[in-house]
């Protein structure tokens, strides 16, 4: 059990090699640099493969629970003198542990980013080699590959939110990399800020469920939650798991938080490609799926869940139509994909979701890399018009390429097709018009997707040379520390798929029912409580094969062809100036589009306040103008008061003036008294006789006082 | 040494203060070399009550206040006033916090002090020992002393070395809080009088008067009670600063020396919190757990967050919006406080230490950059990363663990609080949550402000001309952020024993709020039979006179 | 009363006797010392004092060697006990330092005359009569002896016009006011047929019974009292304060703030009466009958008094007259504790701020009256604001020195300052009178506003007139050590202090007390 | 006997109290500091007058009221204020001509360098 023993070790390998660059980064050489930084991504990779082979030895002894590892309790103490009343009243210890769990979901998750991070990390040797501050990207990506093990690895939703604020300053500072763009550091502010929102709806949800269950470990709460004995829709576990999944748009890029991916792609290529597309994105769909036991539990959220996760595929599909930017037709793909996941988990199809998670993480960072090469080919020009006529030219990127093209549209029987096709199709077998719908967008996006993949395919590959000749002349392969990741990614793109062979074809779902003990409880626990039940029940109706199965699968495959058909007709001998066809049928939806429906726009003008309306400025600058003027002029009116008071005065009497302006500290109240201290002095006007009187009527007063008494 | 470690603690400082008085003041480098002695020994004498505070943890000991030094009423009898220090968990943490901050405060002022270097350094070691005597003194009368005593050298560190209108600053800082404490001392008053009606004991002993301060409520009802919990409140809200109390703040910070900013917000800023902890919850609880009270010191934390960031996000100077942000911060600790539970009040005191290192190392990284440059306004930088890179480093890194970012000291602590808040049941008729959520949004905008900041500074390309030839930090500069950047891992990654630290004195704490709160028999007793009350006082004219209620209004004509 | 004096009655007459004794002295050796000699007259009178400080020990020590409280004497014309001997200390102390402060001060003026020592002693003496008189002839003898003295004094610059002037105001006003007190005097003679205090307390009860003698008692009161707050310059009849002082030497100055207003302390308390408690009961003379009459008077004095002294000085740019002001609020809170001390049957402590108010007010003041005094040389006269500008480049001493009393003024503990006003505001809290406490502690922190000025000044301004060093004499030094020293001794050691003011009241015998000193 | 008009300590009183108040309203109204200082001699006189009136009339009051032979208080005191009466002229004129010699005028009005 060495690995398991040690499975701390995955997380801290690749945090020893940040420490190391934090420290030394900046005096050994560039080899130095990537022997160390690599070297414990292989070497958390190598750890990964035996922890969760040893794993499924483990599990099968101990009937399949989570192998969970506890280092020592991080927040609060064991002796449990921090105890706050849960919501039954019942006494609960506020704890949260430095503590792993693995079982077949962290699993999964722990494969692939070890494994697509080793690879990214090997690409980027190449990549960023004539890159400055080799040791800070390095440092950084190791960093990353820490938060992100231990947002998987975490045994308990604080330990796993350490994990998600830290891959969201990961990607903070890689998206910064190139801090000297103003557009670069922008883009890595609004990553971190919108992340921050949804980390903010993260932490109430999270207080939520300790509020209802006591403890915040997976262990416990799952165990509570499939306990029975609260009734499905219970509102606060509704808004436990809605206020979850705040947190998920923000990482995952759903709508109304995804605006900060696309930007995101400020950063190095093969950040976007591990951060933006692989692995932290998937952030989001690994905590919803983690929590499958809640949201079952709140048929409202999974509904919420379901139904973002369709509009978001469909909506960022649209805008990637017309995208000329081959990364930010990447990177709307990655949102739209996403929203392909989000769509699996709202329907209950958790292992279809996280299955589609597995192929995409291969396909979309080769996708990504593969850009990257192009990229790096055309000499840093990321335009798609002014490229053209690369198949021949960068055969290797062009063919792998392809490959990751034909999985991401869906074309069997590459791993796309696998994954997309068993969403498609339990999102079809849920019961209600609802559900029907919802499989409609996700068709109609399948078929979006099959079309601007290929349009980009045939802009970037096929038709007329349109890059100028300078660039023209650079144009080489990549060295082979980039070779090496694409082809291995390829055939993970290819053969990913075939984990999880659908039974209609005669194949044994494996990856499904690697996956039970984390997902399939429910089944059983739910199977008599009416609608929910059936929410989980899917994946077993899904066994018995039905007409209609291949009907569908027939129907996505077509959708994939029409699209390729159609970017072939429009795309494939492309010369400058070639006509966009959406743009030929209607301009105006064109130029939404192009413009990705204003939605930066709308919300710099409504929430960051970044734009001002005429002269008003709203949203949260907005705000924080309204309140230091508020604070200058109101709350310390005093000093308002002051400069007022002073500048009548000054107009009054210069003799005033001067008294006013003399001594020090013109405060408010200072001033109104020193108003007041004038009259005191006058009173003092210096005649004896005038002394005498006031003393005199200070005597008769005194008298008065009590004549009248 | 054991048995008078505090007294050591307290007045090794002040011993260094005077030592500086005979030195000649030309000689600025002895000067200097005297001062940063007394300030690493000032922290290095504080370091052994770590392990024996610790042992005492561990062994379980459970009297309310340790190391506790001096007997009531033995400094001066008259009147009951006794030089009495001692320290429970709360105060061992912030004394340490002291001893840091002070040392590393000095340790920071050796360049950017130039003119009148001996006077810099007395009245900052002064100042260091009347903060140490606020957390210590176990007598009320002491801690007043102290209190008033340690507005002089801020004052005058404020108004000498201060910036271009160090005068107004100054004075606004010393008269604002000193008008709060005068009425505090009034209430202080009541409370020894109140206290000798009952037992009639003229003291200022606090754990004495722990005893009888919160029959006050039912002695002479809410009213009463309210009145006297606000003169206290006043005092201790003006110096945290909570919401519509925080204006001195931004002055005097703008103006301060840099080392004089770090002390004022890593330490001044707690002795508000602290009063609230000390005096406030256990005098008068059942004031505290009055639903109208409650709300608004609930709501004023509220705001004081949301807008102390707002205000910061639009500031155009580092070191105001630093100032702000301190504003902010201190609205989370003041939540905690009043959300009145184990955690919160945990999290709370936590979270002032973090504000402590965060903010003071804040501090610190402005007045690095203002040594250099002499401005702070923000649109003076950019692109200072580029010439500054490991200034730069740990300017993220502290502003990080000032957001908030777990792993670092500021998550822990803001945490607990929401935790500890969100958990309660019912605060002043809203459930808990309502309470946390309204205070979340602080914690993004607290990312907005300083990335934006960050951004303006350290990010693009220098288009100044001015920073290019700015240096990089020298060792002694980097020296003054190592302890803070420990520190901040530390709390982040492994705050375990500052809780265990904690859970004691912040248990006993709510205990008895909640205790004397939960028995109503007292009200009606006391009700039923003040002449027992005030029986003891019964021998004494004065007492007798003016210690019932009903007979004070009498009083007032005088004649009877 | 039978004639025929005994012993202790020249034994307790015998400081003042001393002081009279020696002023005459003075002026005899002045006549005999050459110009550049004249600092002997300075020592002349120093010893003078110390003779009477030994006499007033001597039968300090006499009355505890009998354990008597107190001493009657010339047929109950002279009440020496502890409260006396107390402020005889006081003046004493004052008129030490005072002298002290002189030496150099007078070398600057070129008006070293011995007159000037041999008035001082004087006015000593008639402080002692006011202190230590229990009948009204002596007190208003002594009275006036002391205001004569102080007026010649006043006047004592005879070059300079604003002194002339001041002397010129303070003595017309003066004498108007003791004119008002002597008539009010007759009258309170006329109502009880005798001039001792005690009896005049003793009958004043059935008076203020009958209906026709009322207002004739209260016509009496009313211009007493005129005449008591004319001397501890209370508004509204403060106004002569500012002006002589700011016209008055310098050292003078100090000399009045604290000697001659602690004599007009002397003088109101025994007035206006306090009352004893010899175990159980309760002993009282002077108008303490009157108590619920004079007491709303009272209050509205007070409160005007700090309001309008606290606003006055706010703007002042004269150093003088902004200490002027400044003692004059002091007297409002002063006024505080006599309320509290006299509005319930038996609160000592109110009484017991007023002496500690004047013993540490004695020397915080004479300390600031000194740094003032020390700054004048030939170029500066060092009585504007802008003359302290920068003072701790040119003087630090002197300047931290300010520095302390002006904050001990302000009562920040922990300084001699804070005390007074601590036991102002406890016998206000005691006696239940908040509001009047509210204001006093907002009153005392908007004082140390202008106080703040003075330092601001010193520490955060650049000094006008170059960076010259002042020299400063030795009886100078030796002055402000001694202000500098008890100030902060007092505010950190208060304990002896507070107990002195206790014995001043014979508090040792009172059962409150009795609890209060455990 | 009685037709002569019978002259009692009131009479005396009433011309004191009218004595004071000239005195007030001299002080108050008169220009000339000689006359002034005048006006304040006329408040002691009057002063002077009460004692001695009420003096005589404790002198007539029983002994067990504290009146009787030797009650003679008022007369005491009366003396003592004439002397300190004188006095302060004295000293009062002494300083009036000091200020003459800077000042060269008498005027109250014109004593206000002092002000404020």
């Amino acid at each position: 059990m060495l690995f398991l023993d040690h499975i701390y070790l995955i997380p801290l390998l690749p945090a020893f090699g940040a420490a190391m660059m934090f420290f030394f980064g900046r005096r050994v050489q560039k080899a130095t640099v990537s022997a160390v930084c690599v070297g414990v991504v292989v070497l958390a990779f190598i750890m990964a493969c035996g922890a969760v082979l040893q794993y499924t030895t483990w599990a099968d002894a101990n009937h399949h629970q989570p192998y969970q590892k506890i280092l020592y309790t991080w927040l609060g103490t064991e002796t449990g003198h921090f105890n706050f009343l849960t919501k039954d009243g019942s006494q609960a210890v506020f704890q949260a542990d430095a503590g792993f769990l693995l079982d077949p979901l962290s699993s999964i998750w722990l494969l692939f980013v070890t494994g697509v991070g080793m690879l990214i990390h090997i690409y980027s040797i190449g990549y960023m080699g004539h890159e400055g501050g080799y040791y800070r990207f390095f440092g950084y990506l190791n960093l990353f590959m820490f938060a992100m093990l231990t947002l998987v690895l975490a045994n308990n939703y604080v330990l796993m939110f350490v994990g998600w604020e830290g891959v969201g300053l990961c990607s903070y500072l890689l998206i910064g990399f190139y801090f000297h763009r103003k557009s670069a550091s922008d883009a890595a502010n609004k990553a971190f800020i919108v992340n921050r929102i949804g980390d903010a709806g993260f932490i109430l949800g999270m207080f939520f469920i300790a509020w209802y269950f006591g403890s915040l470990r997976y262990t416990n709460v799952i165990a509570a939650a499939r306990s029975g004995h609260f009734q499905i829709g219970d509102p606060i576990i509704t808004a436990a798991t809605l206020l979850l999944f705040v947190g998920a748009c923000g990482k995952s890029a759903q709508l109304p938080l995804y605006v900060w991916l696309p930007d995101a792609m400020e950063g190095p290529t093969p950040v976007s490609a591990l951060i933006h597309a692989a692995t932290m994105v998937t952030a989001g769909v690994y905590m919803v799926a983690r929590s499958n036991a809640l949201f079952l539990l709140a048929p409202t959220s999974m509904k919420t869940v379901a139904i973002v996760g369709a509009l978001t595929a469909i909506f960022a599909a649209s805008i990637g139509l017309v995208q000329n930017d081959i990364k930010r037709v990447l990177a709307y793909s990655t949102v739209s994909q996403l929203g392909y996941m989000f769509l699996a988990l709202g329907v209950g199809a958790f292992a279809a979701g996280v299955f589609h998670v597995f192929t995409h993480s291969f396909f979309k960072a080769l996708l990504f890399l593969g850009a990257g090469a192009v990229i790096h080919s055309m000499s840093g020009e990321q335009d798609m018009r002014n490229m053209g006529d690369l198949a021949h030219r960068i055969p290797i990127t062009y063919r792998t390429m392809l490959v990751a093209t034909l999985a991401i549209a869906g074309i069997p029987p590459f791993a796309g097709f696998f994954s997309k096709d068993e969403i498609l199709w339990q999102a079809w077998t849920r019961e209600g018009t609802a559900y029907h719908i919802l499989w409609f967008i996700g068709y109609a996006t399948a078929l979006m997707t099959a079309f601007y993949m290929f349009r980009l395919i045939y802009l970037t590959f096929f038709g007329k040379p349109r890059m100028s000749h300078e660039v023209e002349h650079h144009i080489h392969e990549c060295p082979h520390s980039m070779a090496v990741p694409l082809l291995i990614l390829a055939v993970c793109s290819l053969s990913a798929g075939w984990l999880s062979w659908p039974p209609s074809l005669g194949g044994s779902a494996r990856f499904e029912k690697f996956l039970d003990p984390v997902f399939a409880p429910e089944a059983q626990v739910l199977q008599e409580e009416g609608k929910a039940a059936q929410l989980a029940a899917g994946e077993r109706e899904a066994e018995h094969t039905s007409p209609s199965e291949y009907l569908l699968m027939f129907l996505s495959v077509a959708a994939a062809g029409v699209g390729w058909f159609m970017a072939r007709r429009s795309y494939e001998n492309a010369d400058k100036g070639f006509t966009e066809p959406i743009q030929a049928i209607s301009p105006p939806v064109y130029n939404t589009l192009l413009n990705k429906y204003y939605v930066d726009e709308a919300y710099d003008y409504a929430f960051t306040g970044r734009r001002k309306i005429g002269d008003v400025r709203l949203g949260v600058m907005g705000l924080g103008e309204a309140s230091s003027w508020f604070d200058a002029n109101v709350v310390d009116g005093a000093v308002n008061a002051a400069g007022w008071i002073t500048r009548l005065t000054a107009t009054i009497s210069k003799w005033w003036d001067t008294w006013i302006i003399d001594g020090v500290g013109v405060n408010g109240p200072a001033i109104l008294a020193r108003m007041l201290s004038y009259p005191a002095r006058l009173f003092e006007w210096g005649l004896v006789q005038w002394y005498a009187l006031v003393m005199t009527a200070g005597l008769v007063g005194f008298v008065f006082y009590y004549v009248y008494h | 040494m054991q048995a008078h470690i505090l007294s050591v603690i307290l007045f090794t400082p002040l011993v260094g203060a005077i030592l500086l008085l005979f030195v000649p003041k030309e000689n600025k480098d002895a000067i200097r070399w005297i001062g940063n002695i007394f300030g690493l020994a000032g922290f290095l004498v504080s370091l052994p009550l770590v392990p024996a505070f610790w042992a005492l943890v561990k062994s379980g000991d459970t009297t309310p206040f340790k190391f506790v030094e001096g007997t009531a009423n033995n400094w001066i009898p008259s009147i009951g006033a006794g030089y009495v220090l001692g320290i429970d968990g709360i105060s061992f943490l912030l004394v340490m916090l002291t001893t840091l901050l002070g040392w590393v405060s000095i340790l920071s002022s050796w360049t950017a002090i130039e003119n009148r270097v001996k006077e810099y350094y007395i009245w900052f070691l002064v100042l260091q020992t009347g903060m140490l005597g606020v957390f210590m003194a176990l007598d009320f009368f002491l801690f007043f002393v102290f209190w008033e005593a340690m507005l002089v050298p801020m004052y005058l560190l404020i108004g000498i070395w201060g910036g271009p209108r160090k005068l107004y600053a100054a004075i606004k800082f010393f008269l604002y809080t000193l008008a709060g404490s005068v009425l505090m001392l009034l209430g202080i008053l009541f409370l020894y009088f109140h206290h000798h009606g009952v037992t009639g004991v003229y003291t200022f002993s606090i754990p004495e008067l722990y005893k009888t301060a919160p029959q006050i409520y039912s002695d002479y009802g809410p009213y009463a009670a309210t009145l006297l919990f606000l003169s206290f409140f006043f005092a201790f809200a003006i110096k945290v600063p909570m919401f519509p109390f925080h204006t001195w703040l931004p002055d005097a910070h703008v103006e301060a020396p840099t080392a004089g900013s770090v002390i004022l917000a890593g330490v001044l800023l707690k002795m508000g919190t602290y009063g609230f902890i000390r005096f406030s919850l256990p005098f008068f609880p059942d004031v505290l757990m009055h639903t109208r009270v409650r709300f608004w010191v609930m709501t004023l934390s509220v705001i004081a967050i949301i807008y102390g960031a707002l205000v910061s996000l639009m500031q155009k100077d580092m070191k105001k919006l630093v100032a702000y942000s301190s504003v902010s911060h201190l609205g989370f600790c003041t939540l905690g406080i009043f959300a009145l539970s184990p955690l919160g009040l945990g999290g709370s005191v936590l979270q002032q230490i973090n504000h402590g290192i965060s903010t003071g190392a804040l501090f610190l990284i402005v007045g690095i950059l203002y040594e250099r440059r002499h401005t702070r306004e923000i649109a003076e930088y950019g692109g200072i990363s580029n010439v500054m890179p490991v200034y730069a480093t740990i300017t993220m890194i502290m502003f990080l663990s000032s957001m908030g970012l777990p792993l670092l000291n500021g998550f822990v602590g803001e945490f607990s609080i929401l935790q500890g808040t969100f958990m309660e049941k019912e605060i002043a008729g809203h459930p808990g949550w309502f309470w946390a959520a309204w205070a979340v949004p602080g914690v993004v905008l607290a990312a907005a402000y300083l990335l934006w900041l960050y951004q303006r500074v350290f990010f693009g390309t220098v288009t100044n001309p001015k920073n290019e030839k700015l240096h990089d930090l020298t060792p002694r500069e980097v020296a003054t952020f190592v302890p803070l950047i420990i520190m901040a891992f530390w709390i982040g990654l492994y705050p375990k024993p500052f809780f265990q630290i904690l859970e004691q004195p912040v248990n006993n704490l709510v205990a008895t709020v909640h205790h004397e709160t939960a028995k109503p028999d007292v009200t009606v007793n006391a009700a039923a039979q003040p002449a027992e009350l005030v029986a003891p006082a019964a021998v004494v004219p004065i007492a007798n006179s003016s210690m019932s209620a009903k007979s004070a209004p009498m009083l007032k004509k005088g004649n009877h | 009363m039978g004639p025929g004096f005994t012993s202790v009655d020249y034994m307790m007459a015998l400081p003042v006797t001393l002081l009279a004794l020696f002023a005459l002295g003075v002026l005899l050796i002045d006549l005999m010392l050459p110009d550049e000699m004249k600092w002997f007259n300075a020592i002349t009178a120093f010893i003078g004092v110390l003779f009477s400080a030994y006499a007033a020990v001597r039968f300090d020590l006499f009355l505890r060697s009998r354990d008597w409280p107190y001493a009657f004497g010339f047929m109950y014309t002279m009440l020496v006990d502890h409260f006396a001997l107390y402020f005889f200390y006081l003046f004493l102390a004052g008129t030490a330092i005072a002298i002290l402060m002189s030496v150099s001060y007078l070398e600057t003026e070129h008006e070293n005359h011995g007159e000037y020592y041999a008035l001082m002693l004087l006015s000593v003496a008639g402080m002692m009569c006011m202190a230590a008189g229990f009948d009204v002839v002596l007190i208003f003898i002594g009275l006036e002896l002391m205001a004569i003295s102080t007026y010649v004094l006043v006047g004592f610059l005879r070059r300079d016009r604003r002194s002339n002037e001041a002397a010129l105001k303070y003595l017309l006003l003066g004498a108007f006011s003791s004119g008002i007190f002597a008539y009010g005097l007759s009258l309170l003679y006329g109502l009880t047929g005798s001039t001792n205090l005690y009896q005049i307390g003793g009958h004043l009860p059935q008076i203020l019974q009958s209906g026709p003698y009322k207002p004739v008692a209260i016509i009496a009161l009313v211009t007493t009292l005129t005449g008591l707050l004319f001397k501890i310059a209370a508004i509204p009849f403060h106004q002569w304060a500012p002006d002589a002082y700011e016209g008055a030497p310098t050292s003078i100055t100090g000399f009045m703030s604290v000697a001659v207003k602690a004599a007009g302390w002397a003088m109101l308390l025994r007035i206006l009466g306090f009352s004893y408690n010899f175990n159980g009961h309760i002993l009282f003379w002077g108008l303490l009958p009157m108590r619920s009459i004079y007491i709303p008077l009272l209050v509205f004095v007070a409160v005007a008094t700090m309001t309008g002294a606290n606003f006055a000085a706010l703007t002042q740019t004269n150093t003088k007259r902004l200490l002027a002001y400044s003692s004059i609020a002091h007297v409002g809170y002063m006024l505080l504790g006599l309320i509290a001390g006299t509005a319930t049957d038996f609160n000592p402590d109110g009484i017991k701020g007023i002496l500690i108010y004047l013993l540490v007010y004695t020397f915080m003041n004479l300390g600031a009256f000194g740094v003032i005094t020390s700054l004048r040389h030939r170029n500066i006269v060092g009585d504007e604001l802008d003359d302290l500008n920068g003072l701790y480049s040119r003087a630090p001493v002197e300047a931290v020195l300010m520095l302390v009393f002006m904050l001990s003024l302000a009562g920040i503990p922990p300084l001699a300052g804070f005390w007074g006003k601590y036991f102002i505001f406890l016998s206000l809290i005691e006696s239940g009178h908040y509001v009047l406490a509210a204001l006093g502690v907002l009153y005392s922190v908007f004082g140390l506003y202008y106080y703040l000025k003075i330092a601001n000044a010193m520490f955060m301004r650049q000094p006008e007139k170059g960076e010259e060093h002042l020299p400063v004499s030795y009886a100078m030094r030796a002055a402000l050590a001694v202000t500098g020293f008890a100030t902060l001794f007092i505010g950190i050691m208060p304990n002896r202090f507070i107990e002195l003011a206790g014995w001043a009241l014979n508090l040792a015998q009172n059962p409150s007390m009795a609890k209060l000193v455990q | 006997m009685d037709a002569m008009l019978h002259i009692s300590t009131l009479h005396y009183l009433v011309l004191g109290a009218a004595l004071f108040l000239l005195g007030v309203i001299g002080v108050l109204t008169r220009r000339n500091v000689v006359i002034v200082l005048m006006s304040i001699e006329l408040i002691l006189n009057a002063v002077n007058l009460n004692l001695v009136a009420l003096s005589r009339y404790w002198q007539g009051m029983p002994a067990r009221l504290g009146g009787g032979a030797q009650a003679l208080h008022g007369q005491v005191f009366a003396i003592f204020v004439i002397t300190d009466a004188a006095a302060e002229a004295a000293v009062g004129l002494g300083i009036l001509i000091a200020f003459f010699r800077n000042k060269e005028t008498v005027n109250v009005d014109e004593v206000n360098l002092l002000k404020w």
